[in-house]
């Protein structure tokens, strides 16, 4: 396996309060990483970061060995790293078809955007259902798929998802977290999965690293992080 | 324990769409109510129709006996019916302990002319309500950073302020929409204890939230939606067995992903 | 009453036109662009020139003024708005901004082209006549060229790439940015198309009721108020609202003229009850 | 008021009244005296506008309430022989009852709608006195007799203004006196709990509401009283010019308002004082640019807003802004 | 020339009314410059340079009160303008107080009738033009009914009105008097349809500003209206030209001034001169030029007055000089003293012109007392 995507020592801080105090971690070609940490631990500013939403002040992140932490946003996602946001954010007077068209912004392979076009409504039927519906109108369970969805339509090798599960019935949760691993299994995109929900998200990953306040905690194979002491007492708590 | 809110036959139309259809049930006083749902399901509607947000298609809610449908919010909030909101809302440009300064509004007992020229009981009611602020954030874990602008505050923290902002209103009833909706476990768990402390000094709740273990561990009675439509009512082991809400709602477990 | 309805179609199309850009740029940046209407007196001035003075085909004429506008349009969005966007606090601060635009172009204009009004040559001669219906061929012409601008216009924030992420950006930019959107080059470029449409509005409007460099002002009032009955920020509310005024202007002038002084009045007041209705307009969204 | 206000107020109460005149009579620019008249009741319009912002309203109707509150006084004295003095809070009252009247239903819409149900009032305004009976229509008022005297138990405490050698510096008086009344009454509404109140109006109403604050009933009172305001303004300017037309306040008057306070800063209550004093004074001094002035005025402007987007008194350098949006 | 003498203008040279004033001050810079090239005035014993001092006050009345001031403050006896009926009566205050006489293009009465006594009305006023403009054209054009329309602004309303009046006491049938637009109306065929259908002979537009009236013209035209079409206020055939065409041939007007055939040589190189000078000449300029004139030949005739204004108003009942835009024996003089009471108008001929083929013909001219 060859490294995907690096970030060494990565410090960001918004009007000087730390928000990263040197993250390192590492995703390798087809693996699910999960990011697990409480509120405010960084998360979703790692992902802002590589991203390049949010400029770094030091460290460095490489992509396929090259380093991407001056790209622009639109350039990251030319090279395959697509993001999902925390949130839901569909576009939300556009159509199902036109938000997923706008996923394929960058692409110019006409032929290939038809291809993941019919991949997407493969994998989330619901969409083709609502096809021109009005993106905002539709339920949120409807709306985390068509973010997926759209995010997949940019062809991404690496997929950024920052709490799919925010806010979702949990049978829906059940059926998101399906379509991640199926992703990531079918298409072989590598993914990086932040969630709260952490027992869903290492149970659906590979590796997991564990944040707090702005420093890798822990990190390790995510079995292993299941049965870990110390990972059941920060994160996962007893049975409930 | 009476009945605090009786909500008969509620019903909401967005033009064609019924949100809410025909739903009734009671409210204790003192018991923490969770009304849980798909997505859609209508839940944050009847909050708002509680709250007296929205105006009913048909139906009433009654507060201790008084229909309240129909009064402006802040009537309604002042009876003691306070809801928070399901988005992280707060007032951004406000640092923390201004933010629950400003929410004990219901509790002034000064005019507005009062306040404007400073009297003596605009100035009793300022000090009190910086002391009740300072209690209300040591109660949630807010006091570390109640002088930090609302606006660069993470998630978790948001969340809390929007309780402490309900707390501040000294309610009767407090409506909570997904309280702990982006919290990680332990976080969550703080905050369920939070809330039982809520309940504790006599603070009926009502809440809407998808993460079922902690839905499951703290409610008193749980209320199910489906379509707009009251589906199941009861205890939570009642509700964990019931079919229809193991169908449209809780689904079955999945060996694959283990949960 | 033939002539008032067609009335009212002519004078609503050519408003749907100039209401367009403005609400084009609003949506896009949240800026109310008090300089639409100088921006509209500039593009006929151009035309003036190059149609009336230096005797250059019509066509030519616009395209002039629609490529000068969009080039002040990208040049004002780059160097002014968006310096000013990134570092405001409250966003309406722009508001300031666009009017020191308004201020500055009208002081140019009037520097540059005088305060003179100034007509050209009919582009074409003769008048439809019928029992009903005295209608100069140039207006039905220039009405027919509002419509299919119109038409274009749409289609091409429907159908093409551009206009499908400038649509996106307008709904939310952090998204928009996440798929690739280059949120700067398209704020420009979506800026330069407003202004190039309020440009080419103007040249077309230089044939009928020439240009005079005092009235961007009054113009720019009326296009917001277009903007607001249609709803702000959607192009659809846009056309909608230039036609249901050009409708009200017709009728409300036939209807009310023994009144005179009061049709305006009415249609204000029916525009503030209406409002106060539907808050946001015809077809609008909740903005801020 | 703790003593370093007062200082302030004294130190600049002893500026307008004492040091200006003086420097005035040593400089012999009696016109001055105008140009500080016209700014300081202008400022007073202006401060009504910024009060509405403070809501989150972006107001451009100021001059209708100018205009408005100019035809009270000016009917009231012409038809009427009220004296001036007491038109003058009259007017103000009339035009925060007739803004209560039009806020009721205006008060719902926000943003750019608000903003062009208010541009849209201004020009109903206009077209109401032109069309109205008792504004004298299309010829408006004229000759309308300056303000006279007023006496307390035979004590003369304001002189006749027909009769002064030197009515500009009166009016200069008196509208300093007035302007800072108002804005003492604004910056105590702004630091009182009725502020914050405001401003959880203006970042939140439906939170605003769900505390319990009385939303409808605050958002009339701070437009009522941002209407008075507009109304005294408009009075006491119908006092100096002693005639009163339609275009007397005009839209791009109600745009100058709004202007006033972007310029000065929405944050701080002194802003639309200050933003009122460089955009009217800035235009004065530029007179003698003859033609250019238009040029020169808004270069400037364009380039003030490059540097300073948050408005001047973003620039306060013994209170660093921190992110917020504080008053 | 050894003394510098200040001549104020208060007026409006921006915004949508740019054309009033902008022709005002034009014609009061080319004339100041001529007479400067030429060594100066001379008044009594000096020689004196004229110097124009400009204020635009955006037709803020408001603004107007400020540039009185300036100019007062300047030293400044004798100002031209305001252009507009608000302006004037705003700065009618100042001027009395601070000893400015001005020359206002604005026609309420109570500006020149006592007790004001420093303005001067600087043109014909509609109420002296319209019935002089109806008697004729009921004359010569048997012309019965009559209609008006009018912006929906204090000046043009007004000059309606009077107009209204006029063709009342001459027993002309009104079948439209209500009628307005607004001032931001770009196309008028809206506002003419029902006007055009009562088929009036003659159509006034009152008050029309120089830039709405091509475009009115053209609209009546263009739906089919064949009577007459007039104004009381002075109009640009450049203009007329470029937006109505061969559709404005027969609209009369108010010059105030100059038709070709009554231009003295001095006129003409007036003309000439301004051409020169600001690329374009504007016919509006006709009436306008006539102002600094009178001041300066008031003065001539009164040396006292030049840092005196009572001396000046003195000079009001008996000054009387050639006039020397015109061909002929004509006189400048001040009148006035019919409508109000006392001499406060300067006597420019009443040219009454028709419009055609990109020039103004002379109707018939007439006087004011
Ligand atoms: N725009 C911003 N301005 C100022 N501070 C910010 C901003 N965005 C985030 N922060 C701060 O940076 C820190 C990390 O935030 P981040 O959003 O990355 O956390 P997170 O782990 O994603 O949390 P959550 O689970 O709540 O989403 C927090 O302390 C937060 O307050
Ligand atoms: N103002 C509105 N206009 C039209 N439709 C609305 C409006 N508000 C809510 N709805 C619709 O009513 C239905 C119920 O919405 P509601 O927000 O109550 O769902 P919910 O149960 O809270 O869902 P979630 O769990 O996703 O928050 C949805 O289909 C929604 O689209
Ligand atoms: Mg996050
Ligand atoms: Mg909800």
């Amino acid at each position: 396996m060859t490294k995907l995507l690096t970030c060494k020592d990565l410090e960001l801080y918004y009007d000087h309060i730390y928000a990263l105090k040197g993250v390192s971690l590492e995703i390798e070609e087809g693996e699910t990483v999960a990011l697990i940490g409480a509120n405010g631990a960084g998360k979703s500013s790692i992902l802002r970061a590589i991203t390049g939403l949010t400029r770094i002040w030091s460290g460095e992140i490489l992509y396929q060995g090259r380093r991407i932490d001056h790209c622009q946003p639109d350039d990251i996602v030319k090279m395959g790293i697509v993001m999902v946001p925390e949130g839901r954010r569909v576009f939300p007077y556009m159509s199902v078809k036109d938000n997923l068209l706008m996923g394929a912004f960058t692409r110019t392979d006409r032929s290939g955007i038809g291809k993941s076009l019919d991949m997407v409504l493969n994998r989330f039927p619901r969409l083709k259902e609502r096809y021109s519906q009005a993106a905002g109108t539709m339920s949120g369970g409807e709306q985390q798929m068509l973010v997926i969805g759209r995010a997949l339509m940019a062809k991404p090798r690496l997929l950024l998802l920052d709490e799919p599960s925010l806010g979702i019935a949990p049978k829906l949760v059940q059926d998101i977290a399906r379509s991640i691993v199926a992703i990531n299994r079918d298409e072989r995109v590598s993914v990086l999965l932040v969630e709260q929900n952490s027992r869903m998200a290492l149970r659906i990953s590979q590796r997991a690293y564990a944040l707090t306040t702005g420093r890798i905690a822990l990190a390790g194979q995510s079995v292993e992080m299941l049965n870990d002491e110390r990972v059941r007492h920060l994160y996962l708590g007893g049975e409930l | 324990m009476g009945d605090i809110l009786q909500i008969s036959g509620l019903t909401k139309r967005f033009g064609g769409l019924v949100a809410v259809n025909n739903v009734s049930f009671s409210v204790h006083e003192g018991e923490i109510l969770a009304v849980i749902g798909p997505n859609g399901a209508g839940k944050s509607t009847l909050f708002k129709l509680v709250a007296s947000f929205l105006r009913p298609t048909a139906g009433e809610v009654r507060f201790q006996g008084k229909r309240i449908s129909g009064l402006s919010p802040h009537v309604v909030a002042r009876m003691g019916v306070v809801r928070t909101f399901q988005e992280t809302t707060i007032f951004k440009g406000m640092t923390v302990r201004d933010n629950v300064i400003i929410a004990h509004q219901l509790r002034a007992r000064a005019s507005l002319p009062g306040f404007y020229f400073g009297s003596l009981t605009a100035r009793e009611d300022e000090a009190e309500f910086g002391r009740s602020a300072d209690e209300i954030l040591e109660l949630l874990g807010l006091e570390r950073i109640r002088d930090e602008p609302a606006l660069s505050l993470p998630h978790g923290h948001l969340r809390a302020l929007g309780m402490a902002i309900g707390l501040a209103t000294r309610p009767k009833v407090l409506l909570l929409d997904e309280p702990f909706a982006g919290m990680n476990h332990d976080e969550t768990v703080r905050a369920v204890d939070m809330v039982r402390g809520v309940r504790n000094r006599g603070v009926t709740i009502l809440l809407v939230e998808h993460d079922m273990p902690a839905v499951m561990r703290i409610s008193d009675r749980i209320v199910v939606l489906n379509f707009g439509e009251k589906i199941a009512e009861g205890t939570p082991t009642e509700i964990r067995h019931n079919h229809k809400v193991i169908e449209a709602y809780l689904g079955i477990e999945d060996e694959a992903i283990g949960f | 009453m033939a002539q008032v309805i067609v009335n009212g179609l002519y004078l609503g199309a050519q408003y749907a036109l100039i209401a367009l850009g403005l609400t084009l740029i609003f949506a896009l940046m949240n800026v109310l662009n008090f300089a639409h209407g100088q921006m509209y007196v500039f593009g006929g001035f151009i035309t003036y020139y190059t149609y009336g003075q230096l005797g250059l085909p019509f066509a030519v004429a616009l395209l002039a003024s629609g490529a000068t506008l969009a080039a002040v349009g990208a040049l004002i969005e780059k160097f002014l708005f968006r310096p000013v966007i990134r570092r405001s606090i409250r966003e309406e601060s722009t508001m300031l901004l666009a009017a020191a635009v308004a201020f500055f172009l009208d002081a140019v204009i009037l520097l540059v082209f005088g305060e003179k009004q100034r007509g050209v040559p009919k582009i074409i001669n003769g008048v439809f006549l019928s029992d009903t219906l005295i209608m100069p061929y140039d207006r039905l012409l220039i009405g027919a060229v509002a419509l299919v601008m119109i038409a274009m216009f749409m289609l091409f924030m429907q159908y093409t790439k551009p206009g499908r992420a400038m649509r996106a950006l307008a709904q939310d930019r952090v998204a928009a940015q996440l798929m690739g959107v280059r949120v700067d080059r398209y704020s420009m470029i979506g800026f330069a198309l407003g202004a190039m449409l309020a440009g080419v509005v103007g040249g077309l409007l230089v044939a009928i009721t020439g240009v005079n460099s005092g009235i961007g002002g009054p113009i720019s009032v009326k296009a917001f108020m277009m903007v607001m009955i249609g709803g702000a920020g959607v192009v659809g509310g846009a056309i909608a609202g230039g036609f249901i005024l050009g409708m009200l202007e017709s009728v409300g002038l036939s209807v009310l003229h023994a009144y005179g002084d009061i049709t305006y009045l009415v249609i204000f007041i029916a525009l503030i009850v209406f409002l106060s209705i539907r808050p946001n307009g015809l077809m609008g969204k909740p903005w801020g | 008021m703790s003593t370093s206000k007062l200082l302030w107020l004294v130190g600049f109460l002893a500026v307008t009244l004492v040091a200006v005149p003086w420097l005035i009579a040593a400089t012999g620019r009696s016109d001055l005296y105008y140009t500080f008249t016209a700014v300081a009741l202008l400022a007073i319009a202006s401060g009504g506008v910024w009060l509405t912002f403070y809501i989150g309203r972006i107001n451009i109707g100021q001059a209708a309430y100018a205009l408005l509150g100019g035809y009270l006084s000016a009917i009231l004295v012409v038809r009427y022989g009220v004296s001036f003095w007491l038109t003058l809070p009259l007017a103000g009252l009339l035009c925060a009852g007739a803004s209560v009247l039009i806020g009721f239903p205006i008060l719902r819409l926000r943003g750019v709608y608000f903003a062009m149900v208010t541009l849209v009032l201004t020009e109903v305004a206009r077209l109401l006195a032109l069309a109205l009976p008792v504004t004298n229509g299309a010829k408006g008022l004229v000759s309308i007799p300056p303000p006279g005297p007023i006496t307390l138990f035979g004590v003369p405490l304001l002189p006749d203004f027909a009769t002064l050698a030197n009515p500009r510096q009166a009016f200069y008086i008196v509208a300093v006196v007035l302007m800072v009344m108002c804005y003492a009454g604004l910056y105590r509404l702004v630091h009182s709990r009725i502020g914050r109140l405001c401003l959880s109006l203006q970042q939140n109403e439906e939170l605003a509401a769900s505390i319990g604050v009385n939303v409808a009933y605050l958002r009339l009172v701070i437009y009522a009283i941002s209407s008075f305001l507009g109304g005294i303004a408009g009075a006491m300017f119908i006092a100096i010019s002693q005639s009163i037309y339609p275009s007397s306040f005009t839209t791009a008057d109600s745009i100058n308002f709004m202007l006033n306070c972007f310029l000065g800063g929405l944050g701080y209550v002194l802003g639309p004082m200050l933003g009122t004093f460089l955009l009217y004074f800035g235009w004065d001094l530029l007179f003698k640019a003859g033609q250019f002035q238009l040029l020169i005025f808004s270069s400037v402007l364009i380039i003030l807003m490059l540097v300073l987007p948050n408005g001047l008194l973003s620039l306060r350098p013994w209170k660093r802004m921190k992110g917020g949006i504080s008053g | 020339a050894d003394k510098e003498l200040k001549i104020g203008f208060v007026g409006v040279t921006s915004g949508p009314a740019a054309a009033w004033g902008t022709s005002n001050v034009r014609s009061m810079q080319t004339r100041a410059e001529w007479l400067n090239q030429t060594g100066g005035v001379k008044i009594g014993d000096a020689t004196y340079t004229i110097n124009i001092v400009t204020f635009d006050d955006q037709k803020d009345p408001k603004r107007a009160i400020a540039g009185m001031e300036k100019m007062a403050q300047e030293g400044i006896h004798y100002v031209v303008g305001p252009n507009v009926d608000d302006g004037a009566a705003a700065v009618r205050p100042v001027a009395e107080k601070a000893g400015i006489i001005y020359f206002p293009y604005a026609f309420p009465k109570e500006l020149y009738v006592k007790p004001a006594s420093n303005a001067v009305l600087g043109m014909i006023a509609s109420y002296q033009s319209g019935p002089a403009i109806y008697k004729y054209l009921k004359d010569n054009k048997v012309v019965k009914s009559i209609a008006f329309v009018a912006a929906n602004e204090s000046d043009p309303l007004s000059q309606r009105d009077s107009g209204v009046a006029a063709a009342k006491a001459l027993g002309l049938q009104i079948v439209a008097e209500k009628d307005t637009y607004q001032n931001d109306t770009r196309d008028f065929t809206p506002v003419l349809t029902p006007i055009v259908k009562l088929k009036p002979d003659l159509l006034v537009l009152s008050g029309v500003a120089p830039g709405n009236a091509p475009l009115l013209i053209r609209a009546a035209r263009e739906l089919g209206y064949t009577g007459l079409i007039s104004t009381e206020t002075a109009h640009d055939a450049k203009v007329l030209e470029e937006g109505a065409g061969d559709l404005a041939n027969g609209f009369i007007s108010v010059g105030g001034a100059s038709t070709p055939e009554i231009r003295s040589p001095l006129m003409a190189e007036f003309i000439d001169r301004y051409t020169k000078k600001f690329g374009e000449y504007n016919d509006e300029s006709n009436t306008k030029v006539y102002a600094l004139e009178y001041i300066l030949e008031t003065l001539k005739a009164n040396p006292k007055a030049v840092d005196n204004v009572e001396e000046f108003k003195k000079s009001f009942d008996t000054f009387s000089s050639s006039n020397p835009f015109m061909k002929g024996d004509n006189k400048l003089k001040y009148v006035g003293a019919t409508s109000f009471g006392q001499k406060r108008q300067i006597a420019v001929p009443m040219v009454v012109n028709e419009y055609r083929d990109g020039e103004f013909k002379t109707l018939f001219i007439g006087e004011v007392d």
